[in-house]
């Protein structure tokens, strides 16, 4: 590599190291693309660093907790204490086995990794900033390039995150103890997936939402079953009520005030509060303008049907680029303009993105609902199992929640899915398969599914919808 | 052919053959189960012709009788090979005839 | 119902109401068969009363104390005790709710139920000695009729079932007090399923296998996994070695004694003996002879790919008809007799029958293995992704066995997959849908998996196999 004036010249640079970045860039290498990959921070972006991977970890290891403490009635007694700072170091080593395991994965592919902060000085080159005092600079000129910068919690009016009472996500995840009380500010999946974890650790926790509702986008029977459990947990609801401020109180906690639709203020005590009501994609600090790029009114980098910008041969994926923001969408699309970069036929070419919640039980989506499935001009056929009728879930003690297939009426088709219950973010790989596919309710129904498993409650539901399942009713 | 709503049902290898071939995937029409569009739907209208009505199941067929020519033609160059690879390609056949879509299978039965 | 001389008439008998028998019945019915379901026992027959649901609500009670008691280094720290007696009642009450489930679902397909022993008197024709005293008997005259009289344990020489200290899996899966020690004479399924969880409730578990390995059928490989697993719960296994016999100890113990190929002696004392070594047909109480009948080898009754035996209008399903023994697979055999019954155009042209073994940790596998495919006349491409690469699985703290995936090299269709390791039995579901649908190596690949999932690990090990794995090195 040549320092100085001279830039280092990459066939492909990828900005942001996150599961959209480190994918493409690993794909884009394998298919003899010379590829340097940037990073400011850690390897593993949001996802693995202080997202998907931490919250996941934390969820698994208060269930095992709560689980066994709520087993009386399986013969189970178990007395049970958690050790936060414990767990948190536990987590923290998962998290460093698999940011690690991503850097040995870049360099055997032959990516090139630099660490730094990227931003554009044209529009085929980018000035790195090494970290660490004293590391200087360089220019990296590239044929192409992938934003892949992902996205940061959104900080709102009188709640700033750098003092210390309030809270994003990843600082809530770093807690080194369990809070006597907490506001959660937003019911949303990851405010959701973390009071629950919360509660179960025995923290009283107040969720306030400006909507009417958790866990915006979902259907009406699906959230319930979540809030209600939630409920039973001891997490208190208070819908319509947008976080105005804080202030300390006499008792080292805090009040938090909330003002609903009519102007009426409400004020919560507890120790901490907890921002979670949405992330900004991260363009800000890009300096788009020399490359010629501009955010959309959404702020993100809009995109064609092969992840590339505006801009020629510049591309977007991820939390930066339109669409949900989920990991796996973020590595789809990095393979896929990997792909094309590399000259491949590839493109966005996928019918659905699966989606799960972590929550107690867990949600998971694919596709449509029946409601999109008719706005879209079909009619649909619709099928469902109740878990309280699966034989598995019975063992498991945990029934609550349904797997609902949304198929087209004419065809039979599989259009859609929504499953909650347990181990919904497991069993919605089949339906996505068969949404992907072009499978029918009939495929899945003459499939022989395992007994006894969760599972056969997808073939249930695809039974149910053809007006001939065996262990409901067919009405 | 896209179904009412627009959509076109095929699975992800047929519509990545689809973009390599070059062939609009809107344009064709599928000759599986409910007119799923497979990989020989999207052959044929690469190779211009609209494709007639046919089920998934000929096709498989086709293709595994070319499969067996292949064979025979590789078969005469390899004599000496451990397995014969007639009886191979006739396995082949065997299996490839019933790796159709159970709602294929069904459609085939009635 | 006319009683006396005259019979009772129906279109079809179904003799047997385990999952084989009562999912033909309720799906006659539903087709609208006139149907009648004899029982001598419980509705559910040996899965819901005495096998796959017992066996799995006491392993995943068991595994939930087991768990939270070995979590310690997740921060989880519990003084877990087991109520052995507590568990049972619990996992009585959950068949008693399964199997009254059962009872409603034929009563409202409008399935016949008839309680009492049935053997044939004819080629068309029952009798049936109703249970109780004082009951008396009945003639039912089948136009078809349906053999779903399942499996019992095999016992063998000098081990009889109702001598006290042996055990068959339904005396063991009632038993109220967790043994000290216990001999398991047998590895397969349910001798390991069941060794596992005393092992970790406790139990101090010998398991003596005649043949050099436990589980015959599966892959050295996929064994390893759970052997090992086993091995760290405290295990023993000794292989090669024949049951001979049992004696009565000092200590109110036993001795079992058993043999090498060598004729050499060993023994073993316990508190108990578990013999699990198998399960025969259920076909020696009925009267074969006099429908024409006849057990084939293997004590089975042979059917054609309707599931027709050779006497016309007689079906044979489940346990007793060729085939593995698996609920599921009873239940998809007694769907399709009932279609036939019916007059549809069904047939047992499934491409593969799942089999999940519910150890620690699970395993599960379909279709074929790349040495079936080999023999088969296949190229087979193989993909293979280890849990320890997974991040959901490391957030689990429970990262060992892997994904495997079996396809023809030349089409990439998918044909078996095994997989060992958490949630194996659910996982399997997505890749017994992709073998049955014909799917590809690249449809696998190409579906979006959520993230952070198990399932991830099916994608991984597709695209490992078409050598572009993104988390795995492709070699
Ligand atoms: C608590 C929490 C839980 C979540 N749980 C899930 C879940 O269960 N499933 C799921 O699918 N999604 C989950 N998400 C969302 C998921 O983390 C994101 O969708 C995903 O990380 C987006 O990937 P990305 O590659 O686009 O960006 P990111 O993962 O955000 O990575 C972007 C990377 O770019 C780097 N970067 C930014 N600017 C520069 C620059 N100028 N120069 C160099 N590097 C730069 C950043 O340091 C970062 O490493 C969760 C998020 C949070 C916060
Ligand atoms: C401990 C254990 C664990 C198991 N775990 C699993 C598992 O996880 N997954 C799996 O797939 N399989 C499992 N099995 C196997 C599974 O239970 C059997 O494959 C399944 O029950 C077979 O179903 P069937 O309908 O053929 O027969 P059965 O379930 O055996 O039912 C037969 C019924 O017929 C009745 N019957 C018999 N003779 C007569 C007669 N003359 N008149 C009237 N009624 C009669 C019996 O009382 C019984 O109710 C397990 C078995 C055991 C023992």
């Amino acid at each position: 590599m040549v320092v100085g004036d001279v830039a280092t010249g990459t066939e492909l640079a990828v900005v942001g190291a996150g599961p959209g970045g480190y994918v493409a860039a690993i794909r884009a290498a394998q298919l003899g693309v010379d590829t340097t990959l940037i990073e400011k921070d850690e390897l593993g972006g949001t996802c693995l660093n202080v997202g998907c991977i931490p919250s996941k970890a934390l969820i698994h290891a208060t269930n095992v907790g709560y689980e066994a403490d709520t087993a009386e009635e399986m013969g189970i007694h178990a007395d049970v204490k958690v050790d936060m700072e414990q767990m948190v170091d536990w987590k923290d080593g998962v998290v460093d086995q698999l940011t690690s395991g991503v850097e040995k994965l870049c360099k055997a592919n032959g990516v090139n990794i630099v660490h730094g902060r990227a931003e554009f000085a044209g529009e085929n080159r980018l000035r790195v900033a090494h970290g660490g005092e004293g590391q200087g600079s360089e220019t990296i000129e590239f044929e192409q390039c992938v934003v892949a910068t992902g996205s940061r919690p959104i900080e709102i009016p009188g709640f700033a995150y750098d003092d210390d009472p309030v809270l994003d996500s990843t600082q809530l995840l770093a807690l080194e103890q369990v809070p006597r009380s907490l506001v959660v500010v937003g019911g949303g999946y990851i405010g959701m997936e973390l009071s629950t974890i919360l509660a179960k650790m025995g923290c009283d926790v107040t969720v306030v939402e400006m909507m009417d509702d958790i866990l915006p986008g979902y259907e009406e029977d699906v959230k319930r079953v979540v809030r209600k459990r939630a409920e039973e947990l001891g997490v208190d609801f208070y819908f319509g009520q947008a976080a105005k401020g804080w202030e300390r109180a006499d008792d080292a906690g805090i009040v938090v005030t909330t003002e609903n639709e009519d102007g009426e203020e409400s004020t919560f005590d507890a120790e901490k509060a907890f921002v979670a009501v949405g992330r900004q994609p991260v363009l800000d600090t890009l300096n788009l303008d020399a490359a010629g790029l501009e955010p959309n009114e959404q702020g993100r980098l809009e995109t064609d049907h092969t992840g590339e910008t505006n801009v020629d041969g510049i591309f977007a994926i991820g939390d930066v680029a339109p669409g949900p923001q989920l990991a796996h969408k973020a590595s789809k699309e990095g393979q896929v303009v990997a792909e094309v970069v590399a000259g491949e036929p590839a493109a966005m070419d996928y019918q659905a993105v699966p989606a799960a919640v972590f929550t107690d039980p867990e949600i998971a989506t694919v596709g449509l609902t029946q409601a999109e499935a008719e706005e879209e001009g079909f009619t649909p056929a619709v099928g469902k199992f109740p878990f309280s009728a699966s034989g598995r879930a019975l063992t498991t003690n945990d029934h609550e929640g349904f797997v609902r297939i949304v198929a087209d009426g004419d065809s039979g088709f599989i259009l859609g899915a929504q499953i909650v219950g347990p181990e919904a973010s497991e069993l919605i790989a089949e339906l996505g398969l068969a949404v992907e596919m072009g499978a029918t309710l009939e495929d899945i129904a003459a499939t022989i599914h395992t007994h006894p498993t969760l599972s056969e409650g997808v073939m249930e539901a695809a039974e149910h919808a053809l007006g001939h399942a065996i262990h409901t009713l067919n009405r | 052919a896209p179904s009412s709503s627009g959509r076109t049902f095929a699975p992800p290898s047929v519509r990545r053959l689809a973009r390599e071939l070059g062939v609009d995937l809107s344009t064709v029409s599928g000759s599986g189960p409910s007119g799923r569009v497979t990989e020989g739907d999207v052959r044929q209208a690469a190779e211009g012709g609209e494709r007639e009505d046919e089920s998934e199941l000929t096709d498989a067929v086709e293709r595994v009788e070319e499969d067996a020519e292949d064979a025979v033609e590789r078969m005469d160059e390899e004599v000496e090979a451990e397995v014969p690879l007639g009886e191979q390609a006739a396995e082949h056949a065997e299996r490839e005839k019933t790796l159709a879509a159970p709602a294929t299978r069904k459609l085939a039965a009635d």
